[in-house]
Order: C-alpha cells, then structure tokens, then sequence
C-alpha cells in the first residue's frame, strides 16, 4: 500500500483561497519533486474537506489514519480544527505538518511531539509588525480589535511588541466579529491622534476596515495602519487602491528572489496563473521537508521520530531561511516586514508588495523562555 | 466641550448619522423582505443572498462589460429582480398553498446553493468596488467628516424605501397585493391577475436587496458571504418592525441603525446583540411587533 | 333545444324569449382531487334570468358555481358564457368576460377595509353600481366603511360581498347562498336587490338553501343531487312541484 | 344506548408490538454496527440521530420550528467540555450539566419565543440563538475559534474507562437508544396527546381550557434538554466543543436532516440524521462544493419530497394497500 | 325601556342565575358596539339571543366567554366575577363556548376528540410518561358522550372525514365532556340542511337539561321551538326580552328584526 499524505483543507468556505486547493497543489508538487516514491513504497495525496467543522475534520483524521495509511496530515486552516486533529495525530503519533492553523496554543500548551507548525503564527505576524513600526518611529498606538480570544491575544501580543521597542498604546476599541460598519470606530482611532492605527482582527473584518479608513481619509491625513493579520490573498481581495502603504509581517512572498520566483512560476501555472501565498510555500516546504526526514528516519509511521530525524537536519530551502524545528513543534525561520505597494508602482497582476526588512527568526516567534508546552525542557 | 455621559458631543452626532447610513442598509433590505412576506407570506432567506448577488452584479458588470457604477445602480437590480422572477416562475410557486415554514426552507436551500456557487467561482477573500468618481472624498460638515458616498447612501435609500411605501400603501396595487396573500383565488375571480402579481413582486422585493447590494459594493466587500451574516440581524429588524408591515420595516430599520451606533459608543460589547435584546424586549410587550397590526 | 341538451323534462315554457342561453352549462363534470364531486352538470341561464339551484347539503351546489367559475382547474366538460366557450379562459380573465362571484365564505379581507374591499374588484364593464348608491341600500356598510373587512358582523359581510360585485359591471352573478346567517329583514332587503338587480337586466345564478326566499325571486329552478341536475322547472310549475320538491330537498 | 354497546364497539389501545419490536431491531442493529462501520463515525451519528429525533419531537409533535436549535446542542456541549476540563468531574455529571444548561437556556428562549407561532417562532428562536452565538464567541472560557479541546472523557461513575472506544460506544448506543424511547414515550403519552389536538386546533385546545403557552413551552424544554443530552455526549465523544455546533448553520442542519427523513415520524430523523451525516462525510472527500450541494438538496427536498424519505415510503406502502 | 341597568331582567322567583351580566358594554374605538346590556342565564334553560346583523350579538357572546374585555360592565359566575380573567381559566370553570367554524381535531379520531376534552379534568394532561394505555380508562366515559350525540358508532372515524352537521355534534360532545355549568354557542344551525337542524334542535334541548345554555341563532322556527328565554339585541342595546311569544309580538323587534315575515312558518 502506497504511503499517503492527506490535506485536509476548507474546499468550500472561507479559507478557499488562502489555503484550499492551492495548497492540495502544493503538496502534490512536493511529492513529485520528491520522486513519488518514500521507503521504497508509492506517495499518494488525498484531499479532504473539513468544511470548517472540527467533528469532520477529526473523523476524516481518523479514518485516515486508521484505513488509509495517512502518515501525514497537512496544512489544516480553521484552528478549531486543526486543535481537534492535532489531538489525534497526538494519540496516533502520526505527523501534523500545520501550514495555514496561526494559532500559537498549537505549540504551546496544547503542542505535540509529532506536529512541525511550519509557517506562521498569531504571535509571529503580530510582534513583526508592531516592533518593526515602532523602531521605524510610529510610537503610539491605537487597536481596532476584535471582540473575543483571538483579538485579545493578537492585541495582548502586539502590546508587548511595542512596548519593548519603546513606543506606546493610548487605547483601543472593541468590535464584534463579521462587523460590517466599522466607521464608528473609524472614527474614535481617528480621534485618537495615534501614529498607527492597528487592526488586530481577521481577514473579513480587517478587508471591511481598510476599505471604510479610506473613505474617511486616514491614511491621507498621516496616520498609518497596520494589518496584524493579513494574507496575499486579502491584499489581492481589497486591492492596491486601497490597501497601498500597509505595512505587515509574512512569511513568504513570492518575488523575492531566484529560488522564491522559480518554485512560484511552476505553482502559477498549475493554478491558472494564480500566486502563491505564504501558506502555499509552507505546504510544500513542510512536505517536502517530511519525506526527506522519514526517509531519513527509515520509517513513516510515528510521527515524533520523523519530527526527530527533522531536528537533526537541515531544512532550509526557497521558504525556509535560517530554519530549524523547535521541540515544541514551532518551526522557526526569517519572516519578513513588507509594504504594500502603491497601484502605480506596481507593474503586473501580482506585484503586491516591497519587502522592507527581514526579521530574524528569533525575534519574530516567541522564545521558549515563557513557553507552556510540557515538551519544553527547561 | 459639551458632552453626554462623557462622551463629546460631535462625537456623539457623528455617530448619529452614521447610525442612520447604518440604518440606510437595514431599511432597505427589511424593506424587501417585509413587502415579499407581508405579500407572498414568504421569508425570504435568500435575501442575503439576493443583496450578495446584486453587489456582484455591479462588479461583474464593470469587469466583463465595462458599464460602471451609475449603469449597475439600474442594471444590477434587474439582473437580480430577473433571477427571482424566474425562481418564483418555476419554483418558489409550488409552495404557496403550503406552510409558511417551507418557504423558508426552500429560500434556505436557496441562500446556500447561491452563497456556495459563489464561493466556489470566486473564491472568499471577495472582490474590490470602487466608489464612483463623483462622491469620492468628504464633505466636513462641522461636526465632522461626512463621506460623500455614505451621504448618497442615505439619500438614495431614502427615496426607494418612500417610493416603494407609496406604491404600496397608496395605490391599488398594494390592495390587490394584501387581499391576494389572504386568498388569491378570489382576487383572481374577481379579475387580477395575481400570478403575476405575485412574480413582479418577489422580482421587485429582490431587486430592493439588489440596489442595497450596489449600494454596498464600494463600502463593503464586494464577497459571497456579505448577506449571510447581515441577514439574521434584517430579520430581527422585521421582527421588530411588525412583519409584513412596511413602514414598520423602514422606520425601524432607521432607528435600529441608530440604536446601534450609540451602542458602540456607549457599550460595544453589546453592538452585536442590541438588535436582538430590542427585540427579545418589543416581542414580551408587543408581541405584534412595534408597527404590526395584532392578528 | 336536443335531447341531449337536458336530461331532465324539457321546459314546458320557452325562456329567454328564443334568444341564446348567456349561459350554458354542458356535461360539466369536477374533482377535488381524486374524489368526483360532479358527474356531468346541463344548466342554461338565459339573459335577465334568475336561476336558482336547489338541493341538500353536498350535492354540489357550490362545486357547480366554483366549476363554472374556473375555481376548480379539474374539470370537464363544456361552459359557455355569451356563446363563447370559457373552459380554457384563465380564472383572472374570466371576470373581464363579464361573470362576477360571491363566494360561499364570503371572502372578507382582513386586511382590506370595508371599503377597500368594496372596491377591491376591478370594474369589467359599464353599468356596474356607484358607491353612492350601495351605499344607500347598505347603510350598515357606510357606518362602518374604514374598519377592517372581518371586523364586521357576520351579516354585514355578507353584504359586503354581495355589494362590491354590484359595482363592476358583470353582466352574470354566480351567488352561493346569499341569505345564509342574515337576519329576517336583511334577508328581505337582499331580495329587494335582487330584483333591481333583474331590472338592470344582470343575471342571476343562485344557490340556495332557503326555499322560501328563492321561490319569490327566482324565474327558473335546478335541483342537484349527487353532483348532478336531477330535476327543472320555471316559476309558473312551481305551485305544481311544491310537493315533489319538499321530498328532495327534506323540507 | 348503553355503555355496554359502547364497550364492544372501542377497543382498548392495544399495546402494539411493533414499536418493542423496532427498540429490540435497533438495538439489534446497534450492537453488530461497530463489526461493519468505523466505531467513532457511528457514534457521531447516534449524536446527531439524537438531535434530530429531540428536534422532531418539537417540530413534528408540536408544529414548532426552531431555528435556534444549534445553541441548547452547541451550549450543551461547552458546559459538559468544561466540566470535563477545568472542574474535571465524572462523566455522567458533565452530561448532566450539560442537559441542565440546555434546560435552562431552553426556558428562557422559549418563554420569549412561544408567544408567537410559525415563521415568527422560528425567526424568534433564530435570533435568540444568535445572540447565544455571540455570547459563546465573546465568553473567555469558551477560547474563541480555538474551542474547548484535548480533556480526558474520564470513568464513568469513576469505573468504567470511556476513553476505551467500545465502553464510550455502549455508553453512547444506550443512551441514545433510552432516549428515543422516551421520545417516543412523550409521543405517545397523555401529554403528546394534548401537543398533538394543539397542532391540530389550538383555540379549540384553548376552549377545552387547556394552558397552550404552559404546554408549549413544556414541549420546547423537553426538546431543548434532549438536544442537550446528544450535545453533551458529542462533546465527550470528540473531546471538544467548539463554535461550529453553536452557528446558526447548525440550526439548519438539523433541520435539514428532519426534512430528509420526515417529519412527525420517529423513524424520520433517525434516518435523516444517517442520510445528512453520511452525505457531509461522502462530500469531503469527493470534491463536489459541499454547501451548494446541501443547498440543491435542501431545494429539492422542500419542492419534491416535503414527506422525506420515510414519509414517501410510508405513503407508498399505503397507496399499495389501499 | 327594559335595558335599565336598576330592573332585574328576570322575574323574582325564577331560578337562580348560574352566569350573569351587569352593564355590558364593549366599544371600538368610537363605536360602541354593545350599550349597557344585562342579562341573566339560569340552569336548566336556553338563553337565545337574536337580532339584526351586527347588533352586537357575537361581541356579547365574545364578551361573556373572555374572548374580548368588556369596556364596561361585569360578569359573574357563579358568585365569582370572571371580568378580568382569560378564557382559559374561564373554561377550567366550566363556561365552554363552540366555535362557529370546525372546532374539531380533524386529524384525530372521534374517541381521540372526546378524550381530549375529558383528559383534563381526570388530571391526565401532563403525563408525559405514562403509555397512550392509561388513557384508555377514558373510553367508557367517551364513549357515552360520543353516544349522546348519535356518533359512537363512528368512534375511530377521523373527524376530517365527518359532514358538516356530524362535526357540529361532534364539537358538542367534546364541549359536554368538560361537563359545563355554562355553554355558549354561536349560530349553530348555520349552513345546516334541514334534516341536520331539527337533529341539532334536539340534541341543544337535551343537553339544556343540565347546564345554562346561551345561543346565538337566526333561524327563528328553532329559537321558538326551544329558546326557553329571549334577548333581541339592536344597536347593542337590548331591545326586547321574554319568551317567545311576548318578544316576536313585539312590533318593535317585527319591524327592526322579523319584518314582514310572519313567525308561523
Ligand atoms: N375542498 C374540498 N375538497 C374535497 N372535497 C370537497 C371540497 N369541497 C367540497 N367537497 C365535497 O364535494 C361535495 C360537494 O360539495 P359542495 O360544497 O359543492 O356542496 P353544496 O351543495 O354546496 O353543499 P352546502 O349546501 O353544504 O354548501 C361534497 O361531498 C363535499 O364533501
Ligand atoms: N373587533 C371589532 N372592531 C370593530 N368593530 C367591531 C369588531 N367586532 C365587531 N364589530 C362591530 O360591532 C358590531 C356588532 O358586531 P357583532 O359581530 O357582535 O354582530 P352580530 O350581532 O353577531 O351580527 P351577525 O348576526 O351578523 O353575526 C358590528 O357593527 C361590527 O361591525
Ligand atoms: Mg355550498
Ligand atoms: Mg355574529
């Protein structure tokens, strides 16, 4: 029986595009540059749709495991449900190679021996772009943030960030999810006299924002504003006009250099032009790292061994740069503070963004100093 | 500086009117489904759906064939009044006879297959909508920066809310319409052809969700999912405004837009959940609704 | 007139005065659903002509009416209004050829006031009643012109339902018992506009219960039973079938 | 006449065999399951074959469609996943608190809600429901998109290990199987009489002196806390809870899967319940847009087959017999 | 006048009022539909009120059975006054009204109909966890009901499928079941053929026997058939009461009710 890979992704709902059949592509493409073949036997990538439900996701997970000698699953957006199929492939001891999920309880008190979360998360977008602002001289604050948990971490986060580099938050607002009239709040940031306007909310809300900031001038009138969270994808779905001059943290963008244009012109054309986005990289990065690691390993079946072989090795490539897996499942790698370009400095369809600064890895992902994963020795 | 409750009042008005650009949207949409409820006995889930299609219309009128804004304000309501009509035509038709309860599962059905559709052509991240040229930029109008393309909004859905209540109140037609949802077979003895009455009007109140569509496209994002959310909150406002009567779904539309702004200000925690404590409250006193008529 | 026109004894007075029935009903047969509630219905109604239809409950009374009307879809058979043939007419223009109906549940809108409902009807033809003069033969309405339709009284929208037929001008009236629930001298008041209604030259198609009342203003009678005409007879052979009749009817 | 006539022409209810005999068929069923399909996936679909019988129980029993379903499953299962996490009590007990929660969220939404009926009910409880939604979003312990994850299932009554997949089945399997007989109890009861001549004429039931509102509301917390019941085991089941089981989008698909099946019969949701469940786990591997399909199906079965598939049956059974 | 609030409607000596009436009045809006109407009704007898369209007949029944608030005016029940309470608990006091339109559980079965009546008073309402059995313990009683009305041999009918007139005496025993103290009808006759209506006269007769019984009627052969005392109503107001003979030799009521129609046919 051939080993399989399965990405289980969000085929119909919101995730689509961020993640969705680019990173089944992905993942495909990293099987065939691999040889399409581990430990002697066939690799096969079946895909699933979780439709943004934790129970299908973990049935699928299961099943898979269980009957269709899945020795890896991929990518996962929704962290709902990347938590619950992180608890099976924990039991399972089968590997998790997490790409779109951003959320940092994944590696820390929720973390797993034999998951890599290879590509992003909440802390590293976050302490990006609030640090990085700050020292380039945007000293107060203001938070546009969403109303539950994941707000109030992004916030919490994002705080620290600049305080450390010695700026200041002179207050926030508090919006529910899925707001659409954003322009009260519009206008307490605007009242604020803040240098930076943030926005610590998710790709629907922070789209609905920007576009009411420009209604009433912000940006014209000298503040900034900053996306905590912000995708390739959402850039493209408020377009330039609009989202020119932000500035946000990535993992990846895909005009970089060499390496980064090669594997991208070989992804755009299977996705009808489309460019990647950080979350597609990672798929590949994190198969392709994986069958090198099981290979290495001589065996697929638990996980945490494939994830040890992987500490041992090398695992930079076009999207990893200074990499290494973490015990607590964190892959750590260079993330970089970009701009979004103005509509008449950019040249083509995809030419989005200007890569201001490269930030360390160290500095972007949270140490393990504070970490409450149980796998971290201290 | 003045202030209420320690709040500035500058600050305090300008939520006032932005409560009413709120509003502008609520009333427009309440609009469409209180006049297909109050004259097909439907509740149209598929509202939300009707109002995405519309903004997409306008979108895809400017990408495929070039026709800007002003051209989508007309055109795309139609698009969306023709797709109605033709789903009233072959299928919602079936289910007048039935229980209320399955127009609405059918419009259910219906919400998904369009929301889904759209999703799965276009993705989710949605699309970009400029304003037009013309009413770029703001106004400042003392007390604050006014958009010029939310002042529009609201001049706009002010005259199609009063239009459509004038037809309906004020003509025949809207008899016609009434006696027909308590029994169409005698209307229709009597010489009115409620067939279709009926298609032109489903046309009609989706057309509504459709220039609050176009309305929304430069303000919001122009996305499969804009209506789905929106449409639970329409449905409150109907609730509240007495379903089926139609200047019940104007004026509180309106003034739920209101409430809601000041809620930010006041206690946004609760923003999201005024509207339906309001009506949680205005059902225990006034089980009618504030402008229904009891039964 | 054929055989086959009638299958009950052929009238012994010539009606309509050699002119051509404004009405004639052929082998009319109806379902509701699957159950055959008329089996093949002959009438005539001749222009000015009251005709009344007789018979005990269920007989099909009603269904004849809502058959001729177009009301029921399922049906068979021939109508014919001002010789032309009215089956493939859709129900919303059968009134603009100039037939009006007064349903049995009366059909008050709730939702309509009095005289929203009054004027509810489109007007088809010249010739219909003004409001003023409604008015004037149901006071009752005009007192209570601008409350809802189902507010009033059971009889008050019994007349309400006669009243706003009289303003459009049909030429034909099918009317399913009009004096049902009214009191006594209602019930005199609606003969009385009855028969002006005859000097208007309005035929009238009458279902009726209350003998009594029909034998003062009917020209010629039906009777039904089981869905089908089982007898017929003008007003000069009324004294004639009295007897006859009380059986059928169970009077 | 005389009372003696009247005896010879009623009979007494038999106490008919055929429900016994469909409990022991079930039963039956439930124990070989597990040989045939993958034990967890059959447990889900008791959970939700749960679900939908509590929902018809309303809907099919009482003519009331709720739209706010999805709180009393979803709040259900936060509260027994939160028991089972930070007060870490025993099983059975985390499901009590759970059923307790729906109980008690199911009196207040129906005390507002059954004031009025139809469409207005349903868009009631929507509502309600909504705003349930976002308190669940906004509460701290709920940990927003991430929901309640990774807790023991612990021993129930502190011996019997759930976390062994065959125990947790025959818990889940007997619990579902107990409640359906009480559904079908409730049903079949002096009580569901009176929810029955209701939903046939209720100012008549009114006339008959009869408290309608005290009776609906009844019907709507027996609904609500049976809805807890299979939220409460979902939660131990799949050791989360999450915001997906308290959306609105819920609240349809149990709708959906009453529909499928048929209304106002018991066998109806159970089937439905298999045919949606089996449908969504069909779809996520088949490529097919999910939600456009539900959608189409939902269309259809609303235009063409209002009795579902167990009605449409029923009905050509007696079409042949009669 | 008779409607003098101060004058006893009925005679000294007659039995006693098991539901009465003081200063009834009920306006909408502007129009006053009901003036100041007393009235008394005793056990054992029917009460029939008659009287021109819309002079306000149902709004007093509506009134009396709770239906609708009386403006004015009070209402007792057997020494309790009912004014201010809902129909429901009215009811549980033994006033039952009929409907005029199928007031029958159409989908259940005739036993079923009755049984629903009788299950409350035998306090088996709110047991949701005893078998369908239980209720079998109802049946004899049902049964009787369901023969005093001539239905029992079509027990396990379902009531959908019964003619109009069977549904009417269906209702009655359903409403006999609560055994009531008072009954209301409104227009029960109506839309009845002849052979129904005199079946109908008789059975209102029998059940009179043991309870106080209001009617509302056109049909001026039976309210003189059975009516023991009579109320015309006009404008609201009453016009005329007695029995049948004092009340149609009054010109007024020939005139605003009968008119020429003479009372013998
Ligand atoms: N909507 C219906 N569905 C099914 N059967 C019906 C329907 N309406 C009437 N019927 C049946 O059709 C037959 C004829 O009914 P119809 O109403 O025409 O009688 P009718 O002569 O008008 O009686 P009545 O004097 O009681 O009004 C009856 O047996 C009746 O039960
Ligand atoms: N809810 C209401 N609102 C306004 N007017 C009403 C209402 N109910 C009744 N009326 C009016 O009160 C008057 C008395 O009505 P009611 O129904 O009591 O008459 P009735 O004596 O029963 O007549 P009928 O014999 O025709 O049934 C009528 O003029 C009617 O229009
Ligand atoms: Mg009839
Ligand atoms: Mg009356």
């Amino acid at each position: 029986e051939p080993y399989r890979i399965g990405v289980l992704t969000d085929m119909s709902g919101m995730n689509y595009d961020l993640s969705g059949q680019g990173s089944v592509v992905a993942a495909q493409m990293a099987v065939e540059d691999f040889g399409g073949k581990l430990l002697g036997e066939g690799i096969e990538v079946i895909v699933g749709d979780h439709q943004n439900k934790p129970d299908i996701g973990s049935t699928l997970a299961r099943t898979w495991i269980d009957e269709q000698n899945v020795v890896a699953l991929v990518d996962v957006p929704t962290s709902s449900v990347a938590m619950a199929v992180q608890e099976i492939t924990r039991q399972k001891d089968t590997a998790f190679l997490i790409s779109t999920a951003g959320s940092s309880a994944l590696t820390a008190e929720a973390c797993s021996a034999s998951t890599a979360q290879w590509t992003w998360d909440t802390y590293a977008l976050a302490n990006g772009t609030g640090r990085a602002l700050t020292q380039g001289g945007a000293k107060k604050w203001y938070f546009i943030t969403v109303d539950y948990t994941f707000g109030h971490a992004l916030e919490a986060d994002t705080t620290q960030a600049v305080t450390a580099a010695g700026g200041e938050v002179i207050g926030s607002v508090r919006h529910p999810r899925e707001t659409t009239d954003f322009s009260s709040y519009i206008l307490q940031a605007q009242a604020s006299g803040a240098d930076v306007i943030a926005l610590a909310n998710s790709s629907g809300d922070t789209m609905t924002a920007l576009k009411q900031m420009q209604e009433f001038g912000i940006t014209e009138a000298g503040q900034k504003v900053a996306g905590m969270l912000l995708f390739l994808t959402d850039v493209q779905g408020v377009g330039l006009d609009i989202a020119q001059d932000l500035t946000l943290t990535t993992a990846f963008y895909w005009d970089m250099d060499d390496a980064t244009r090669e594997w991208s012109a070989r992804y755009s054309e299977r996705m009808g032009g489309k460019k990647p986005t950080m979350v597609h990289a990672g798929v590949y990065s994190s198969v392709m790292n994986y069958l090198k690691a099981a290979e290495a390993a001589g065996q697929a079946k638990s996980g945490s061994k494939v994830m040890e072989a992987m500490r041992g090795m090398d695992i930079n490539d076009f999207f990893n740069r200074n990499a290494y897996l973490r015990e607590d499942g964190r892959v750590v790698h260079d993330m970089f503070l970009v701009r979004v370009k103005k509509p008449s400095e950019s040249t083509s369809e995809g030419d989005l963004y200007e890569v201001l600064a490269t930030i360390p890895g160290k500095e972007a992902f949270a140490s393990l100093e504070n970490s409450t994963c149980p796998l971290v020795k201290k | 500086m003045t202030t209420i409750f320690g709040v500035a009042l500058p600050v305090l008005t300008g939520q006032l009117l932005i409560g009413l650009i709120n509003g502008s949207f609520y009333a427009l949409l309440s609009l469409g489904l209180a006049v297909i409820f109050g004259l097909l006995r439907i509740v149209n889930f598929a509202h939300g759906a009707f109002y995405m299609l519309g903004a997409f219309a306008a979108w895809m009128l400017l990408n495929y064939a070039g026709i800007g804004y002003w051209g989508a304000l007309f055109l795309a309501p139609l698009i969306v009044a023709v797709v109605g009509m033709v789903i009233e035509r072959t299928m919602l038709r079936a289910l007048y006879g039935l229980d209320h309860l399955y127009g609405l599962l059918f419009t259910f059905g219906l919400a998904l297959l369009l929301e889904g559709g759209f999703r799965h052509y276009f993705g989710t991240s949605g699309q970009p909508f400029a304003a037009p040229e013309a009413l770029r930029g703001a106004t400042n109008i003392g007390f604050m920066m006014l958009p010029n393309y939310r002042g529009w909004v609201v001049v706009a859905s002010l005259v199609v809310c009063l239009g459509t209540w004038a037809i309906i109140e004020k003509t025949k037609i809207g008899a016609y319409l009434r006696a027909a949802t308590e029994n169409s077979t005698l209307v229709q003895a009597f010489g009115v052809n409620v067939p279709l009455l009926l298609t032109l009007t489903y046309g009609f109140g989706c057309a509504l969700a459709g220039v609050a569509g176009v309305l929304a496209a430069p303000l919001f994002q122009v996305s499969p999912l804009m209506g789905s959310n929106l449409i639970i909150i329409v449905f409150a406002v109907v609730v509240i405004g007495g379903m089926g009567s139609i200047l019940g779904a104007i004026v509180t539309g309106y003034m739920l837009g209101i409430v809601e702004g000041l809620c930010k200000v006041f206690y946004p925690e609760a923003a999201n959940i005024v509207v339906f404590v309001i009506m949680a409250i205005v059902l225990l006193l006034r089980p009618a609704g504030l402008f229904g008529k009891d039964s | 007139m054929t055989a086959t026109d009638t299958l009950t004894a052929p009238a012994t007075v010539a009606r309509g005065g050699g002119a051509a029935p404004q009405l004639k009903v052929r082998k009319l047969e109806a379902w509701y659903g699957e159950s055959h509630a008329l089996h093949g219905v002959d009438l005539d109604v001749y222009p000015g002509e009251t005709v009344t239809l007789l018979g005990r409950n269920g007989v099909g009374k009603t269904t004849t009416l809502r058959a001729i009307m177009g009301i029921i879809r399922k049906r068979k058979g021939e109508v014919e209004f001002e010789q032309k043939s009215i089956m493939r007419v859709p129900l919303h223009r059968i009134a603009h050829a100039g037939l009006g109906f007064v349903p049995e549940e009366r059909g008050i809108f709730a939702s309509l006031t009095v005289e929203e409902n009054l004027t509810l009807p489109p007007v088809v033809a010249k010739g219909g009643m003004s409001i003023e003069k409604i008015y004037e033969i149901f006071p009752n309405l005009f007192e209570r012109r601008g409350s809802p339709g189902t507010k009033l009284s059971g009889g008050e929208q019994q007349m309400l339902a006669i009243a706003r037929i009289l303003r459009t001008g049909v030429r034909l009236i099918l009317l399913d018992e009009p004096t049902e629930g009214l009191a006594p001298v209602i019930v005199e008041r609606i003969g009385e506009v009855l028969k002006v209604l005859k000097t208007h030259g309005v035929s009238v198609l009458l279902v009726e219960q209350n003998f009594r009342f029909a034998s003062r203003i009917a020209d010629h009678f039906y009777v039904m039973d089981h869905g089908q005409v089982i007898d017929s007879f003008t007003v000069s052979e009324l004294p004639a079938r009295t007897e006859a009749l009380n059986t059928a009817l169970g009077v | 006449m005389s009372a003696k006539h009247a005896d010879t022409i009623v009979m007494p209810t038999h106490k008919s065999p055929v429900p016994a005999l469909t409990f022991a068929a079930l039963i039956l069923v439930l124990a070989i399951l597990p040989a045939f399909f993958y034990p967890i996936f059959v447990m889900k679909l008791l959970c939700f074959v749960l679900f939908a019988a509590a929902f018809n129980l309303l809907l099919g029993y009482t003519g009331l469609l709720s739209f706010g379903h999805a709180a009393f499953f979803g709040g259900a299962a936060y509260v027994t996943a939160h028991a089972l996490k930070v007060w870490q009590v025993t099983p059975e007990f985390a499901i009590l608190a759970g059923v307790a929660a729906a109980i008690v969220l199911g009196l207040i939404i129906g005390a507002v809600a059954i004031r009025r009926q139809g469409i207005y009910f349903a868009m009631i409880t929507l509502a309600m429901a909504q705003m349930f939604y976002f308190f669940c979003l906004q509460a701290p312990f709920t940990n927003g998109e991430d929901g309640i994850q990774g807790f023991s299932r612990g021993h129930l009554f502190g011996i019997i290990d759930l976390n062994e997949t065959m125990n947790l089945y025959y818990f889940i399997a007997a619990v579902t199987v107990l409640s359906l007989v009480l559904i079908w109890r409730i049903v079949n009861s002096p009580f569901g009489q009176i929810l029955r001549a209701i939903r046939e004429n209720e100012p008549r039931t009114i006339s008959l002196g009869y408290s309608v509102q005290r009776f609906k509301l009844a019907a709507f917390v027996m609904s609500a806390g049976l809805t807890g019941l299979a939220g409460a085991l979902k939660a131990l089941l799949f050791q989360f809870a999450t915001l997906a089981d308290v959306a609105w989008q819920m609240s349809g698909e149990v709708i959906l899967m009453t529909l499928i099946g048929g209304i106002g019969s018991l066998a109806g949701p159970v089937v439905g319940a298999g045919i949606l469940i089996g449908m969504q786990n069909f779809l996520a591997t088949s490529g097919l847009p999910v939600t456009m399909v539900l959608g189409g199906t939902f269309m259809v079965c609303v235009l063409l087959f209002r009795r579902g598939v167990v009605g449409e049956i029923l009905n050509l059974l007696e079409r042949r017999r009669g | 006048m008779t409607n003098n609030p101060a004058a006893a409607p009925a005679d000294a000596g007659a039995p006693r009022a098991v539901l009465s009436a003081r200063g009834l009045t009920k306006r909408f809006g502007p129009f006053t539909a009901v003036n100041n109407v007393d009235l008394d009704v005793c056990h054992g007898r029917i009460h029939a009120l008659i009287g021109p369209n819309g002079a306000g007949k149902s709004t007093v029944f509506n009134l009396l059975t709770k239906f609708l608030k009386p403006t004015e005016g009070r209402i007792v029940l057997d020494g309790t006054d009912i004014t201010a309470m809902d129909p429901a608990s009215v009811a549980r006091m033994g006033m039952v009204r009929s409907f005029q339109i199928s007031a029958t559980f159409g989908d259940m079965t005739l036993l079923d109909n009755v049984r629903v009546a009788l299950q409350r008073p035998n306090n088996m309402s709110r047991q949701f966890w005893r078998s369908l059995i239980s209720l079998d313990r109802l049946n004899r009683q049902a049964m009787e009901l369901l023969d005093r009305v001539g239905l029992a041999d079509m027990a396990q009918l379902r009531a959908n499928n019964l003619s109009y007139g069977r549904k009417r005496a269906l209702e009655i025993a359903t409403t006999l079941a609560l055994e009531p103290r008072v009954l209301l009808l409104d227009e029960p006759l109506a839309g009845m053929g002849q052979e129904d209506v005199e079946h109908m006269a008789k059975l209102i007769k029998t059940v009179s026997r043991d309870c106080a019984l209001v009617m509302v009627e056109h049909n001026l052969k039976v309210v003189g058939d059975i009516g023991d005392d009579i109320t015309v109503l006009q404008r609201g107001e009453i016009l005329a009461r007695g029995d049948y003979a004092t009340v149609s030799a009054d010109p007024r009521v020939r005139e605003a009710y009968m008119g020429s129609e003479d009372d013998s046919h």
